[in-house]
């Protein structure tokens, strides 16, 4: 990788354009393997996913298998989920409970706080060099949370989830703080596999809201959506420190014809008990949160259903990648555990109709991400001196927008989400992080 | 399932085999609108999640989460939006194929009412794509005979794979 | 496809399956003489290109140019040329398998020939290759019988994949 | 295998093909016990070598040397290992499914046994992997009727692969 | 990639040899890529293909999508097929007809012209720097013809088509421009992907008569062909520029039992018409021409059918590279718009039944391809310091064949079919362009 | 590859670590390729493979594929199976047995020492340049045999076979060398591919009895094998030169309950004539005999069936490296030719219940095999600078074992097979070869 393509980088990214062959390049990958999926905060499940001292969930961190245990004091933690004696995975199920991991390789086991317990003939066969405490799973170097939003970071140096996340805690507050007894996982996360870009696909979700008036337009032509090409406009985008960024979508009005996104009126005392009045205010009028969290942890939060009775859901998603070309989809849907069952019910059904695998938006977002790859891995994309113009084009509210000093919440917000300034600022932070060569040194090949 | 035990009989299982292929037919050959017609008005058509968890577990689907629980309104739905002109996923479409084999009916409690369990492996070839996709698995329907016709009054589909190598679930299974 | 209409009944879809099974397992184990004597003289025995085109269009299938477009004389000379000493595609023989299923057979306007549709799953190991090949899509026949015995009068065979990921057609399908 | 000749009819052949497929489908839910049950004292299971060689030599199956040369005993061993609590190997489970087609069925010498051929596509999807595994070829039973019941006197897998593609043969064929 | 190792080549390749590693090596892929694919012309389709306004078809120039569409005016124009806003492939199809393709993603519209003509709320959301003007689709550098002949060139200071075909031309006006009307496509190309690498395969139809006595003896044992195993050497192989060859083969006599590759009499006239006494006197003793225009594009222009029947057909390839050890084959048969319907339908038969997927010379051709790939990939074959003699061998008629001047063609020709001129010109052609490291440069990882 | 990085690895390796990067990493597999692969004995078959004058078998040395004739004066000899013309492979085959071997692409024929003996139309068509006598097949620069193994080696350079096996020699004479006749290979070797990097497999055989109490612990639950999880530490692991080492296993006593491993007495006076004192002590005594010579060849010598009715078998395995995360596995079954038929018959069968694809004991071990590599391709195992502990433990009597001086075989034996030292010594000598530049230099990419 040349310093001077990275510059190039730099300089096309601040006109608001982004060199196709990023996109695709195997040597960039490796950098954000490096870079970023080595010294960012990454999503690795939801505290409701283990419920009790024993249970056990495991997880992707890019390529590493991580298990996560709840201990006898009921605390998290996350291991490498490889026995340390010759490696061997531990743990190939997805989630259970146990009071002690033994490994099939030669019998070693592990406690719920990941120390070495069992060493088969160990006091026999082993000698002084060898101190069990020493040999404890390799715990993931940072875990920490928010509003029950378990991430790791293989950084030990990485500044707290906290300060990473910024002012989007103020909007997760809204999303997973608004209502007593917090959010609760259904079931587990579907998961499959696509042909995507992992880039490609957060900026769809946290910067993308114009894409929604033609990839989802067979939502129009069925009459679930509005006709105006602009309805996915209305509202503000709202960029965030890091990479990150939100759009909080509401109608041309500027007020929700469902309060609170269609929740029952049961839970507003809840809320406006939680909430302080900037989030309630922009609560009762958002129609659809969608956003991310860089690198690679999505969010929406929309209502489904015919008018009337919309129903909200909130789903995360991590687009793990599996190559340049290919990311494993994981999608959470959550719901406020206080919510009558029928109305989880209703918001279920809404959920699966339109996300996830079988969803009918999801499905035309699938065959855009793939199509991207496919017209990204040859000579006039991937020419690294962009003899073609072979750049992607960012320029939307580049130079006709001004933020809304008004807008209640935090962060810098643009008044409409037709706009690439969220975009921008991803592909500002990524390239800060890929041109770092502090950042995550010592990894491998 | 012990055997000979609860048997159809030859001439049912050939009429159920048959209409599970005509089935297949309409979808691989995208007649959607026809295929609505075999599915019952209170049609239940679920397909849950396969994990991977200890052989202690009485079971490794989940059913609390799903891929889709839809309705015959669901599927309508599903149906006519892909005949709308921006159905991009499946225009042009890609080529889509069910093998349905190992077909076992049992009778049911309730006459005209039969347990068809059919393993599917469903294979798909998008536009000029080398690789092409496939899913696999079991469907275990509740089969229906309506003034003479037979119709799918309920089906649940069981993947085989816990992380599905299909880029999205736009097809019937 | 309308159900049980113009339906063939049990034997006879059991009487012409059975034919399409002993016809894969000759070609599968190289016996394609005997394979021959399956064909009618007049048989049509054709394979059109798959391609990628707007659903508007109302077909997929390009009969204009095909892989194959044989006569028995044409398919006789390629057996026979399976058998000489320089048939290198084929000697050492890879191994071939014809998976066979979703069977659906119609009478037609001839009496003893019925149209028959067959899904068909090819594969093929060649050598000590890791990787095997595969081939998938389906079949559309006019099966006669001639004094008492089943013979394939024509036979159209659809490719699901626009770019085969075969390395040759050496394979009867 | 001339045709017709030697039929053994509609009938018998359902019984046989669903005894095929129950057999599958338990393997597929891992009800070995069960399964068990379905395997006569004296069966042969066996699954030789496939080799690629010159097409002059009569056949490319090594009988000599095999995957497996399993008695009743041997087979009942296996089944019990997989029910204890240190067999890693499918524990947690994979998922497996046995597609079986191109159902073959002919009479013997011997009354009350049936020489069965079947094709078989094994699919196998372990953990989370994304790459799935799978295992093709042909089965040559022996079925024989035990009053009133079928059961598997003997069987004969033929691999179609030279080098398989399977980490391990822990599943039954 | 060393320099030495590149000079070393230099060396065998002068004394007829070509070290086995350059054929499956990755970085000598790298190269050809980088060098080759992305500085020479490469084919397109035939403009029969593109019928009417508004037609178009897709294709592959390496590993970029191509669009090729006929504009109002019935220009032909080739167009990278991405969509220029975020690099969406925009058109999935192998062909059609349109007025306007429309990208799915986000709704931007491009015109038969490649200009971008419709952006959604364009005016609404976009700002000044925004300028339509600038964001049509990216046109392939170079796109000429010849003879109907359509090719395209990734690099914009690349020769004419016409001055890199040089003397190439004169045999394509026989095979190509003889009948009046010119040579039509019939339906589409055939696809399909074999194990072999793109060099093997262009050399096997440019270069290498001398494979078909022993590859396609069963045609022998059929009775087919002769059983004299020179029969395919009789006639002249014909050198050309960069890479190009040409073999004209003929019979023992020097005749062809078929005046004019068996075309029915009542097409003579035009061809007397349209060729000049050099050509007719060559087209009226050809069997077979078989040739190869650098780097990947090949024709075989044969008779098949029974002796005294016989019928002409023509046929073009593309080896299209898909690695170091696969090919995407693309066959087009063409034939005279001017003939007889039954001859066509005649002369197609033949085709198939010889080449294409299930032709059965094409199915040996195969196996040895596949071959050359299986030996090539371990250290002995791969050994870049020739350790281990691993050098193929292109000694034919090195050292005792001397150029037949009174050949009435075009070209420097050799009395023999049977002679490794050709694959000598290829390599060193080929040679010549992966050490220009001028070529290409600015091509990627 | 940094310096720093191999210096690294060399100092845990001298600690008794194994960094858990250099399992999967691509550039220290490259380097085994050439370094290790290219410069080392590697086991091709066994002398009772090849029966008459004309018998031949294909084999692959890593990515090469070979050829092994044996000619008409009984001589085995091997070959790159590839066409010295244009590097086809000459021979597709398992195994089976011709004079000659023609190749199909152009006819070039090899007599059974490989000489080029016919050329199509030689004579007619080359000059003088071509001298037959230079394109004959190419030889494995090495090929030696010791007790009826086979062995290739790459490297012209490379110390003889019986050097190189050392003093494994002496435990071979026991496992190959006892009975008149020798031992004779049944049927072909099974042959499968596994999720595995080879280094594990062979450590598993060679250095690792550890692992059969708990891999293997559903034995132990049959019933089929001891409770005692130290049951199959009782006997010596025996370090030898160059990576190789050996387990003689026995039991608590030091005796076996089946003298020479069950065989039958008729065979003992052969035993007694064919070995010398040592020999027949430890053969007496041991029950498995498992050990490996390095790079990649196991075996195993063992007892099947229940007590009382133990039959002898003896396994070899090569672990064929097709990538860092998969091996092909290669099985062969031997048994003395002299013994009787139906023992031969319990043998085999006491064999296939045990090992090979469908073997009980065999399916866990591919269970682990793939688990380490599941878990060895992240960034905390593969981290190169170790910052997450990210190395296996290779203690086990590192501090606490001395050798038995009254061993009363060759090489340095320790008092237990629960002990690491082999696997220490097979990690010394891989990495002393992949740090030693001069070895197979002039290997490609
Ligand atoms: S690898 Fe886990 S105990 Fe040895
Ligand atoms: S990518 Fe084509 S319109 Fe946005
Ligand atoms: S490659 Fe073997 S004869 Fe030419
Ligand atoms: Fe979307
Ligand atoms: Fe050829
Ligand atoms: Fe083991």
């Amino acid at each position: 990788m040349k310093a001077e393509e990275l510059q190039q980088i730099k300089e096309k990214v601040e006109e608001g354009y982004l060199p196709q062959w990023v996109v695709t390049d195997p040597e960039i990958y490796k950098l954000e393997q490096e870079r970023i999926f080595g010294t960012t905060w990454l999503f690795l499940g939801h505290e409701s996913e283990l419920h009790e001292p024993g249970s056990y969930i495991t997880r992707m961190m890019a390529d590493d298998p991580i298990l996560l245990m709840k201990n006898k004091t009921g605390e998290i933690k996350a291991f490498l989920n490889s026995c340390t004696h010759r490696g061997t995975r531990l743990c190939t199920e997805d989630f259970g409970k146990k009071k002690t991991h033994t490994c099939p390789y030669h019998g070693w086991s592990y406690n719920l706080d990941g120390e070495l317990i069992g060493i088969v003939a160990g006091n026999k066969v082993y000698g002084e060099k060898m101190d069990k405490s020493e040999w404890g799973l390799r715990p993931v170097p940072r875990v920490e949370s928010y509003q029950g939003m378990i991430f790791g970071n293989l950084d030990h140096n990485a500044v707290s989830l906290e300060e990473y996340l910024g002012e989007m805690k103020w909007y997760f507050d809204i999303m997973l703080g608004r209502s007593d007894g917090g959010m609760e996982v259904r079931g587990l996360p579907q998961r499959w596999v696509a042909k995507a870009n992992w880039k490609m696909t957060s900026e769809n979700f946290a910067a993308d809201p114009y894409h929604v008036q033609t990839t989802h337009r067979s939502a129009v032509e069925m009459k679930l959506t509005p006709t105006d090409p602009l309805y996915a406009s209305f509202g503000h985008q709202v960029v965030l420190s890091d990479g990150h960024g939100i759009n909080v979508i509401t109608s041309a009005t500027g007020k929700s014809a469902n309060k609170y996104q269609g929740m029952p009126e049961s839970m507003w005392p809840m809320f406006e008990k939680n909430l302080n009045n900037e989030q309630l205010d922009i609560f009762s009028r958002v129609t659809t949160f969608v956003g991310g969290v860089f690198p690679n942890l999505s969010f929406l939060s929309s209502c489904s259903g015919s008018e009337g009775t919309k129903h909200n859901h909130l789903q995360f998603r991590v687009w793990r990648p599996l190559g340049p070309d290919k990311v494993e989809i994981w999608v959470w849907y959550m719901i406020d555990k206080a919510l009558p069952e029928d109305y989880k019910e209703k918001s279920y059904k809404g959920f699966l109709a339109t996300f996830g695998a079988a969803g009918t938006f999801e499905q035309d977002d699938t065959e855009n991400w793939a199509r991207i790859i496919e017209a990204s891995q040859g000579r006039m994309s991937r020419d690294r001196k962009l003899n073609y113009n072979n750049v992607a084009n960012y320029l939307m509210g580049l130079d006709n927008l001004e933020p809304d000093v008004k807008f209640p919440g935090p962060g810098t917000a643009y008044p409409t989400c037709y706009t690439d300034h969220i975009a921008r600022s991803m592909h500002k932070y990524w390239l800060e992080l890929i041109m770092n060569e502090s950042r995550g040194e010592g990894c491998g090949d | 399932m012990n055997q000979g035990v609860r048997d159809v009989g030859t001439d049912l299982h050939y009429e159920i085999s048959q209409f599970l292929y005509k089935e297949a037919y309409l979808l691989d050959h995208r007649q959607y609108l026809d295929w609505l017609e075999l599915l019952t008005d209170d049609i239940k058509y679920v397909m849950p999640l396969r994990v991977t968890v200890d052989n202690k577990k009485e079971t490794n689907l989940i059913n609390e989460m799903t891929y889709f629980t839809d309705t015959k309104e669901d599927i309508t739905m599903k149906v006519e939006r892909l005949y709308t002109k921006s159905a991009w996923v499946e225009n042009p479409a890609p080529r889509q194929r069910h093998f349905i084999s190992n077909v076992m009916i049992e009778p049911t409690s309730v006459v005209d009412e039969y347990c068809v369990r059919s393993y599917f492996l469903f294979k798909r070839s998008r536009a000029s794509e080398i690789n092409t996709e496939e899913l696999f698995g079991e469907r275990e329907d509740i089969i229906r005979r309506v003034n003479g016709e037979w119709k799918i009054a309920q089906r649940t589909v069981y993947p085989d794979q816990a992380v599905l190598t299909v880029m999205n679930l736009s097809m019937f299974l």
